[in-house]
């Protein structure tokens, strides 16, 4: 089995190195087309894996080799694949396998469609190392190595210029009105890297802690070892942990890379953006579950955190028109929903709904990306709108995600909602489920306004330049496994639960059948009056917020992200700026090296006036000799004086 | 009515006065050469006298211990004997740059090499007793001969530093007769060992006139060894004698005068008077310090050097404060390195001596050896050998001393003193990088035809090259130099 | 093969005194040969080194000037093997990597008898032996700077000389101190480092003596406030210059400080353990601002070189084998990825005669190959995980977290605040669109350029994924070091500090 | 008491002769008056029973010394007189006095002269001049010969800073022109120049 | 009562003194070497005075040496004044200014 579990990680890591040979030279097929079966092939193992496991049901723990040893320390490059990690590894390498053959049509036209590649499936490889590592050491590497993959990827169209930032809530790239997701490309890169790296640094003093309390790294033995320590280096522990999640998965106060991340090419936002890499905060929660059930009062707050950030989330997709900006906050919102679930302890939940989400929301925005690509990337839901009739398949894939993503019945996204939202009510927060059941019903109604403008209504793009058409077939082959996985997936809940709970802490809520009926009921009554609201007001308004309204003081807040950009710029890079600038023109050139400086030249000035003595008159130095006997002998007559004195 | 004294010849000892009586030998001998014949060239001059002096060496290396001679008038101990062979070594090889390529006026006259001899035996009587009449009568044979071999380059700077150094140098004969006077006063004797035994048996009486004779001896040692503020000569001097006497002068008086020095101040150092240490602690600093400073602003390598040499002198003077053996020792080392550290910076400078050179006249201003490294690498690099030296970069010469030195001070407890010798070790790195920077990095002046050792001959190379050499490998004799230096020290006890 | 660290010492300087007759088109050709048959030694010498033995190895004894207990006495342990394996292996990348036009057989003469010097100082277990080669190393330096730098050259190589040779007397004096009070103690004059070793200074001098070592490494590292000497030194020398100088010179002074500093004073060292580490503190956050401050790609580098010493330098304060091992893997790491940087920066400055970021921009459209091979040297930079920059990082960071956390997070930001001057520069220099049209027609690297640089980003990634070879020996020697330490220690406290910062176990509540 | 008033009487008057010749313009003046008292001091070392040491005064001084002087300024036709700018005597005088006032007030405390035993004790039966000869030729014969050579070296001195030779310079001469000068040299048949 | 040493050894100093003043403003070559002179004599009577009081002959010899060191130095000085004087033809102590600094 171990062949299998290297097999699955490393040929993504063979599939990039081989693309990476192309980096430089023009676009050829093969590349893509030989990463994709690569990580077919990883994805054929790990379901092999996850047969292994299921029917076995026994974990498989391999150390390749030593990393750092020093000391005490001693962290191996060690890979566990159980319960957990498997699950997280098929979604990931079918989600990645798609994402790849899609690309293959959507990157097309890319000069560095060979560039593109390697980078995507470096980023597979190291969401692997992430996934399936033994020690917390070795899930950084990965933590930080998806980080440099969404870094190359977000900036992958580098040479694009940096947009100005203007007051224009249409044009600034701090709205979601505008046609730009952020700056640049390359902007964003740095925002996106930048942040997770604050949070990183959470996380590396997490793993400190960890370090000097326990001595080791390795999962098994730390989450032995948890329950000896006293609870509040636990609390810090999970406290810092956590704060490394919320960087990758874009929590609150994190949160804004995400939505400039959507500068990247569409697939990208696909598969790091929405399915796999910002998930991994999630993971890490489920992952460290022991440590977390340690000390329930974090997970609270993580938990009404993510209430928080769903509903947030939620409520600046509502106005949005940029396409991939509205995506990119459901899947925050959907966040928001898992860290609930994690939060309040329901791991296995958590993890339930990372993966019907990986498979809706990727597919969504890969349906996003054909419509861009029909519409020459245009990304206003405005500029759209009667896309229906010439891209059919694209649209009902779209609808299908949509309404897996509102938790219709029998679609994915109902089972794992509804459970979130069982959870919360089950644990008695009932304010969580307040706000999450809101959400829902929000969720519902901006994924069919996009539906709405994109596919219906009249066609707002202008004929001559755009002819909409459908993608390749084989794109939409691609598509296709995930749109059926949004579909059914569902319906695995049991042999799921079956597996996972064998590592994952069982549910232990006593909700009475009915009242989950009644829960079941209500939200989806929601659910559906959000569609149902979308689809009518827009047959009937052909839009939805009047001018009048668009005036408005929270239309324009929603549509400034909540003015949080504003603020970040305001309050954290130009004060820095400032700052060191002053510091180097000031306290380092004008204190520091001017005192410096100043030592020398006194010295030297104290030549210059002490040359003066040095006049070439002969008198001046018979003075000078003369002057020295009368210096010693007034000394002679203090010096007797002082003796006198005694 | 008066019976006859008689007195063996045994207990004269003369061979006390044999190294004296070698060069006063020889000074006479090349005068009545000149009388005989003047059809020789100065090389057989320059030869003769290095000949007289090696013999001298030879016969000082041949004492072993501490001799006295002539009523004790003479006193042969450790440090005399190494004063007298640094001061025979210097002078000969200082006396090699007389072979220069151009020819200049004093090198005329064979009387030049007889007064150098005469000088040389002043010193030596200056360091072979300890009668003050006698210092001072050495003091002085050395010191006309020096006012006179100044003036003999005959250029009006040379002619003006001479009346100068006679002057001030008069000044200081009269500060000297009048401490030592006052001196005698209170102690009934000029020699400073009765002198000691005096004081310590009287328990210090007349203090008072024992300072006032103190500090006029100090003023009049002072300026022998250019301390503070007695000092002002010496730039003047350097400047105005050329390039091959300057380095003597920065050499070989100081030596003598330090074991003038050493001997003098013993009488308070042993009993650890508070006056003394003070106020030569206040010297030394001054003399460490004030130089330095001066130094960094000249314009002239020359002058530079001068006012370098003087803050060395300052350095060395620390070993007198301190008094231990290892100091003692310390300074010998010292000014042996010194020697032929300064001797290889004097020499370039002699050997790029141009009599009219349209830009930078007969001086040495830094931008005359600006680019060096450019026309001639190796003489660059060996100036720039000796600077490190001078500016006790390891491993050269002088690093080795200032170590030893500073490792003195600080076993007597001087950690201030030896924090204050460093710094100024650090101030003066400039000065002597600021040649190297115009040497190595900075480009040709324009229009300028400096013509690269001009006035080198084999001679100057081989003597430049020889104290290139030891400078560098000075690392390898510094153990057998400190032996011998510990041996005659320590026979004489200081 | 007992003379091997003779050999390795003085070959280059002996082969720079015989180059002297090569003729100048061809010095070239013999300057890299040397360097390389020089590298081949000491790697050959690292083959010969047995990690499993933590103590002196090679070791060599003559006596100098035995009256004052002076010797030419070397040999190498994990701690300065690598160091020497740096040097070697930077010099000759930075030889081969020269495109130097000026005087070019001068520049390669000189850099060899630096090489000595260098290597000197990481071998030398004679104080004053070391105090000589750490002089002398200063005066090719000069010279280098001096004649190829820029147009301040000759301000920035004198304050450079001054500033560091000021420092290092004071160290000077303390050294004499030192070896007075070993003769005080054992009645005989030694500047043997061994000797040293079996000496306990009473704890009031300890306290001056580590001050006066101080003044000596800190400038040399350099320590924030006695830093301002080195962007100048490096805005203005020559490629090679700067690439040695950061590779290999400012390690000296951290290199000091775990050779003398931590093992001769303990007590001291641990009783200034946290007045280090604020002034580390300083180094990293300030100067990463100062970095972000500038507009020129060297001086940024510069700057990061301040802040990673600064990083370096925490990691030896937390007197924990985690710390020393990870800093003394940092000096590694931070040689290689700076030596490299100023390489690369170079590279542009042949290319442009500009080292301006305004000037550039869109740069990974017209060079692709530079431009990864910077990206990957700016990865390494800020520490990415399995590029050689994270390891040392890391343990430094972990190492002193037991001490202080609250440094230690505030210090971390070094990882967050790296990244920003770093990402910044590549944007402005690498991404966007390309403003000056002399950019469209930069050629990518290729040919020497390239030669020279492949081996850096292999260096790179190899010991980022498998540190294993360097941190073995380096971890029984240090080991050992600390071991020494708590032996050592005269005060109670001291003992028990050291004890807790090697323990693991609940401290942090 | 003929010593004291002798005493007060030279030191009056060798104070106010040298007073006169530090303070007169006139080079003759000075110069004469310097020459009395070099008499005058000698009248001291007679007083002081010394008189062997007051001959050699003033055959030295008034005898050597002031010929050459004499003849010095012939040379120096000094009758025209330097201009005496002094920049600004106060210092001068506050120098000069302040070391007078200490060393006197110093030198008004008597002598303790207990430990103070004569090494080389006068002899009264002898009279001065075997005395000092005696001393001389024995302890003092070192110096004595030193200061035959001090005496020889400053006679070569003179001879050559004086002398014709010195009119021009070689040091500050082109080589050419050496060459040149020798060999009009050579033609008047002056053999000391090679 | 009569003298004791310290009479005499005022008067020198007083001597010595207006020797040292003589030195410190004359611009007067030759004069200047006059004061020397002066100061040199003003010693002389003190070691006489002492050699008188201390029945010790050494004063004496000092005193002679120091009349022979004053005319070797006449001899000297006067040299250079000539030398000096048949180049800028003044004995002017102002006029030796080229060195300075």
């Amino acid at each position: 089995m171990e062949t299998y579990l290297y097999i699955a990680l490393f040929s993504p890591l063979v599939g990039s190195l081989f693309a990476g040979l192309f980096g430089n030279s023009e676009r050829k097929v093969f590349t893509g087309v030989v990463t994709s079966m690569l990580l077919g092939v990883s994805m054929i193992s790990s379901l092999i894996l996850l047969n292994y496991i299921f029917v076995t049901s026994d974990i498989i723990h391999v150390k390749l080799m030593d990393w750092i040893v020093i000391g005490n320390i001693n962290i191996p490059y060690g890979f566990v694949v159980d319960h957990v990690s498997v699950v997280m590894m098929v979604v990931v390498t079918i989600v990645s396998t798609m994402v790849h053959i899609h690309s293959i049509g959507y990157m097309d036209h890319d000069r560095s469609f060979n560039r593109f590649f390697s980078y995507l499936s470096a980023f597979v490889f190291s969401m692997m190392v992430l996934v399936m590592s033994d020690n917390f050491l070795g899930l950084f590497i990965g933590w930080e190595g998806v980080g440099l993959c969404s870094w190359l990827l977000i900036g992958f169209w580098y040479h694009k210029k940096d947009q100005p930032t203007t007051k224009d809530i249409y044009n600034s790239p701090y709205s979601t009105l505008s046609p730009y997701s952020s700056i640049s490309p390359s902007y964003a890169a740095n925002e996106a890297f930048i942040m997770n790296r604050v949070a990183d640094l959470g996380m590396l003093v997490g793993i400190f802690l960890i370090y000097w309390n326990i001595g080791s790294l390795q999962y098994d033995i730390v989450f032995d070892k948890i329950g000896e320590l006293n609870s509040m280096t636990v609390v810090l522990i999970a406290c810092t942990l956590f704060i490394g999640a919320m960087g990758k998965s874009a929590q609150f106060p994190f949160n804004t890379w995400l939505a400039n991340a959507m500068e990247g090419p569409t697939p990208v936002s696909a598969l790091i953006h929405a399915a796999t890499m910002v998930t991994a905060g999630v993971y890490l929660i489920v992952r460290a579950n022991e440590i977390f059930t340690v000390v329930p009062e974090v997970g609270y707050f993580i938990a009404s955190l993510g209430a928080f950030v769903a509903f947030g989330a939620a409520t600046m997709a509502l106005v949005a028109t940029n396409m991939k900006k509205i995506i990119a906050y459901s899947t925050l919102s959907q966040l928001g929903y898992m860290f609930v679930a994690g939060g309040l302890g329901a791991y296995w939940v958590a993890l339930f709904h990372l993966a019907t989400h990986a498979f809706f929301k990727s597919v969504l925005f890969l349906g996003a990306g054909n419509v861009m690509h029909a519409t020459n990337d245009e990304i206003n839901i405005k500029k759209m709108g009667g896309l229906y009739k010439h891209m059919k398949s694209t649209a009902i894939i779209m609808i299908i995600a949509s309404v897996a993503l509102s938790g219709i019945y029998p679609f994915a996204g109902f089972f794992s909602k509804d459970l979130i939202l069982e959870v919360a009510f089950g644990t008695h927060s009932y304010i969580l489920w307040t706000v999450l059941w809101i959400t829902a019903g929000l969720t519902a109604f901006y994924s069919f306004r996009l539906i709405m403008y994109v596919f219906f209504g009249k066609e707002n793009y202008d004929k001559e330049k755009v002819h909409p058409h459908e993608t390749y077939a084989f794109v939409i082959a691609s598509m296709a496994p995930l749109a059926i996985l949004a579909m059914i997936a569902g319906f695995f809940k049991d042999s799921y639960v079956k597996l996972v709970t064998n590592t994952l802490p069982k549910l232990n809520i006593h909700v009475s059948p009915e009242t989950v009926n009644i829960l079941i009921a209500i939200t989806s009554f929601i659910a559906l009056g959000g569609i149902a609201f979308a689809v009518f007001v827009f047959i009937k308004k052909g839009g939805y917020f009047s001018d009048k309204l668009q005036n408005r003081f929270y239309f324009k807040t929603l549509a400034n992200q909540y003015y949080m950009p504003h603020l970040i710029d305001k309050l954290i890079n130009k004060p820095y700026l400032k700052l060191s600038k002053y510091c180097f023109k000031v306290i380092d050139s004008k204190i520091i090296d001017a005192i410096v400086d100043t030592i020398a030249t006194t010295i030297y000035k104290g030549g210059e006036n002490s040359r003066i003595m040095q006049t070439a008159n002969l008198s001046t130095a018979l003075k000078w000799m003369t002057f020295g006997l009368v210096a010693f002998i007034v000394f002679v007559v203090v010096y007797l004086n002082l003796i006198v004195r005694g | 009515m008066i019976q006859p004294i008689s007195i063996s010849f045994e207990q004269l000892n003369v061979l006390t006065i044999l190294p004296m009586i070698v060069t006063i030998f020889g000074a006479l001998t090349i005068l009545t050469i000149d009388l005989i014949t003047d059809k020789l060239h100065k090389s057989f001059y320059v030869m003769m006298t290095i000949m007289f002096l090696m013999i001298d060496l030879a016969v000082v290396l041949t004492y072993s211990n501490d001799t006295r001679g002539f009523f004790d008038l003479m006193l042969v101990d450790g440090i005399s004997l190494l004063a007298q062979a640094i001061i025979l070594v210097g002078s000969a090889l200082f006396v090699l740059l007389a072979l220069s390529q151009s020819r200049f006026h004093e090198y005329r006259y064979p009387e030049y090499f007889a007064l150098f001899l005469f000088m040389v035996a002043g010193f030596q009587f200056m360091v072979s007793s300890d009668s003050l009449i006698l210092i001072f009568v050495g003091i002085e044979t050395s010191s006309m001969a020096i006012y006179t071999i100044i003036a003999m380059h005959n250029r009006s700077k040379s002619i003006e530093a001479a009346i100068k150094y006679f002057t001030l140098g008069a000044l200081a004969t009269a500060f000297f007769a009048f401490g030592s006077m006052v001196l005698y006063g209170v102690s009934g004797t000029v020699e400073l060992g009765k002198m000691a035994e005096v004081f310590v048996s009287s328990g210090f009486a007349n203090y008072p006139y024992i300072l006032i004779g103190t500090v006029f001896i100090v003023a009049a040692l002072g300026f022998k060894l250019t301390l503070v503020p007695f000092h002002i000569w010496a730039p003047d001097v350097y400047e105005g004698s050329s390039a091959a006497l300057a380095g003597f002068i920065s050499i070989v008086p100081k030596i003598a005068g330090f074991v003038v020095a050493l001997r003098f101040f013993e009488i308070f150092i042993l009993v650890e008077n508070t006056f003394v240490y003070y106020l030569l602690y206040f010297i030394i600093v001054a003399t460490m310090t004030v130089p330095n400073m001066i130094a960094l602003v000249q314009t002239d390598i020359k002058r530079m050097l001068a006012y370098s040499s003087i803050s060395h002198a300052g350095f060395a003077l620390v070993a007198v404060l301190v008094g231990t053996t290892r100091a003692t020792e310390g300074l010998f080392l010292y000014w042996i390195l010194f020697l032929f550290t300064n001797l290889g910076a004097f020499a370039i400078l002699w050997v790029h001596r141009r009599k009219k050179d349209k830009k930078f006249g007969d001086g040495h201003p830094f931008e005359k050896f600006a680019g060096l490294v450019k026309t001639s690498p190796i003489t660059a690099s060996i100036m720039g050998l000796f600077m490190l030296s001078l500016a006790g970069v390891p491993p050269f010469s002088l690093f080795w001393g200032k170590m030893y030195l500073i490792g003195a001070t600080i076993s007597a407890d001087e950690l201030v003193l030896a924090i204050i010798m460093a710094l100024n070790s650090a101030i003066a790195v400039y000065y002597y990088l600021k040649l190297i920077v115009f040497m190595f990095l900075k480009d040709k002046v324009e229009d300028t035809n400096i013509v690269v050792m001009g006035n080198a001959n084999t001679t100057l190379k081989s003597v430049i090259g020889i104290s290139a050499i030891i400078t560098t490998v000075s690392v390898l004799f510094i153990d057998p130099l400190l032996e011998f230096i510990g041996y005659y020290v320590g026979i004489s006890g200081f | 093969m007992e003379y091997i660290l003779t050999i390795i010492i003085f070959f280059p300087a002996l082969a720079a005194v015989m180059g002297f007759v090569v003729d100048k088109n061809s010095i070239r050709a013999y300057g890299i040969l040397v360097v390389v048959v020089e590298f081949l030694i000491s790697v050959y010498m690292w083959y010969l080194f047995d990690n499993s033995d933590a103590g002196i190895q090679f070791a060599e004894f003559i006596p100098i000037v035995s009256q004052y207990g002076i010797s030419y006495n070397i040999g190498i342990d994990g701690i300065s093997l690598f160091l020497v394996l740096m040097t070697t292996f930077m010099t000759m990348i930075a030889v081969i990597g020269l495109t130097e036009k000026k005087d070019i057989k001068n520049l390669i003469l000189t850099v060899l008898f630096l090489e000595m010097t260098m290597i000197g100082v990481f071998v030398a277990l004679d104080a004053i032996l070391f105090y000589l080669f750490w002089e002398l190393s200063l005066v090719p330096m000069l010279y280098i700077v001096g004649a190829w730098g820029g147009k301040l050259r000759i301000y920035a190589s004198v304050k450079f000389f001054l500033y560091t040779f000021t420092g290092s007397l004071l160290m000077l004096v303390g050294m004499l101190y030192l070896a007075y009070v070993y003769f005080q103690f054992t009645g005989n004059w030694s500047f043997n480092l061994m000797d040293w070793d079996m000496l306990i200074v009473p704890y009031h001098l300890q306290l001056w003596l580590f001050v006066a070592f101080f003044a000596g490494f800190a400038i040399k590292v350099p320590m924030v406030p006695f830093h301002t000497w080195l962007p100048y030194a490096h805005g203005q020398a020559p490629t090679i210059g700067s690439t040695i100088l950061a590779a290999v010179l400012l390690k000296m002074g951290t290199y000091g400080f775990v050779r003398f500093s931590l093992p001769l004073f303990p007590d001291a060292s641990v009783a200034f353990m946290i007045p280090m580490a604020i002034l580390a503190l300083i180094a990293i956050i300030y100067t990463a601002m100062v970095a972000y401050a500038q507009e020129d790609i060297k001086q940024v580098v510069a700057y990061s070189s301040v802040s990673h010493m600064g990083v370096i330098i925490l990691g030896i304060f937390a007197i924990n084998t985690e710390g020393i091992g990870g800093a003394l893997f940092l000096m590694i790491s931070h040689g290689v990825v700076s030596g490299a940087l100023f390489m690369l920066v170079g590279v542009l400055y042949d290319k442009r005669g500009t080292k301006m970021m305004s000037e550039f921009g869109g740069l990974a459209k017209t060079m692709p190959i530079f431009a990864v091979i910077f990206g990957v040297m700016l990865m390494a930079s800020v520490g990415l995980p399995l590029t050689i920059g994270f390891v040392g990082e890391f343990l430094s960071l972990l190492g002193f977290f037991v001490v202080s956390p609250t440094i230690t997070i505030i210090a971390g930001l070094t990882i967050v605040l790296g990244a920003v001057y770093m990402l910044v520069l590549y944007k402005k220099t690498f991404f966007g669109p390309i403003t000056n049209p002399i950019n469209e027609k930069l050629q990518d690297i290729k040919g020497r350029e390239l030669f020279a640089l492949a081996p850096l980003v292999m260096i790179v990634i190899f010991l980022g994924v498998y540190p294993k070879p360097i941190l073995e020996p380096v971890n029984n020697t240090v080991k050992q070091l600390v071991q020494k330490m708590y032996i050592k220690a005269s005060e109670p406290t001291t003992k028990s500090k050291i004890a807790k910062y090697n323990t693991i176990g609940e401290k942090i509540q | 008491m003929f010593e004291m008033v002798a005493f007060y009487i030279f030191s009056f008057l060798t104070i106010v002769m040298f007073l006169i010749t530090v303070m007169s313009k006139n080079v003759l003046y000075s110069l004469s008056s310097l020459a009395a008292g070099m008499i005058f001091i000698s009248a001291f070392f007679f007083l002081l029973d010394a008189d062997f040491l007051g001959v050699v005064q003033i055959v030295v001084y008034t005898g050597a010394v002031m010929a050459l002087y004499a003849f010095g300024m012939m040379f120096f036709d000094s009758i025209k007189d330097v201009k005496e700018s002094v920049i600004n005597p106060k210092i001068t005088f506050v120098l000069s006095g302040l070391i007078a006032l200490v060393i006197v007030a110093v030198f008004a405390a008597p002598i303790i002269a207990d430990n103070i035993s004569a090494y080389y004790p006068i002899h009264k039966e002898y009279g001065n001049i075997q005395d000092v000869g005696l001393v001389l030729f024995t302890k003092y014969l070192i110096p004595f010969e030193v200061a035959a050579v001090m005496l020889l070296v400053a006679m070569i001195g003179g001879i050559i800073l004086a002398g014709k030779k010195m009119d021009v310079s070689i040091t500050t001469m082109p080589e050419d022109e050496i060459d040149a000068y020798k060999h009009m040299i050579e033609e008047t048949k002056d053999k000391r120049w090679h | 009562m009569a003298l004791i040493l310290n009479d005499y050894l005022i008067v020198s100093t007083i001597i010595f003194i207006i020797g040292l003043v003589g030195v410190l403003r004359r611009k007067n070559l030759i004069m200047l070497f006059f004061a020397t002179e002066i100061m040199l004599n003003a010693v002389n009577i003190a070691l006489a005075a002492i050699s008188k009081f201390h029945g010790d002959l050494t004063g004496q010899m000092f005193a002679f040496f120091i009349v022979a060191i004053a005319a070797s130095e006449v001899a000297i000085g006067l040299g250079l004044l000539i030398l000096w004087y048949k180049r800028y033809n003044t004995i002017n102590l102002d006029s030796l200014q080229n060195m300075k600094g």
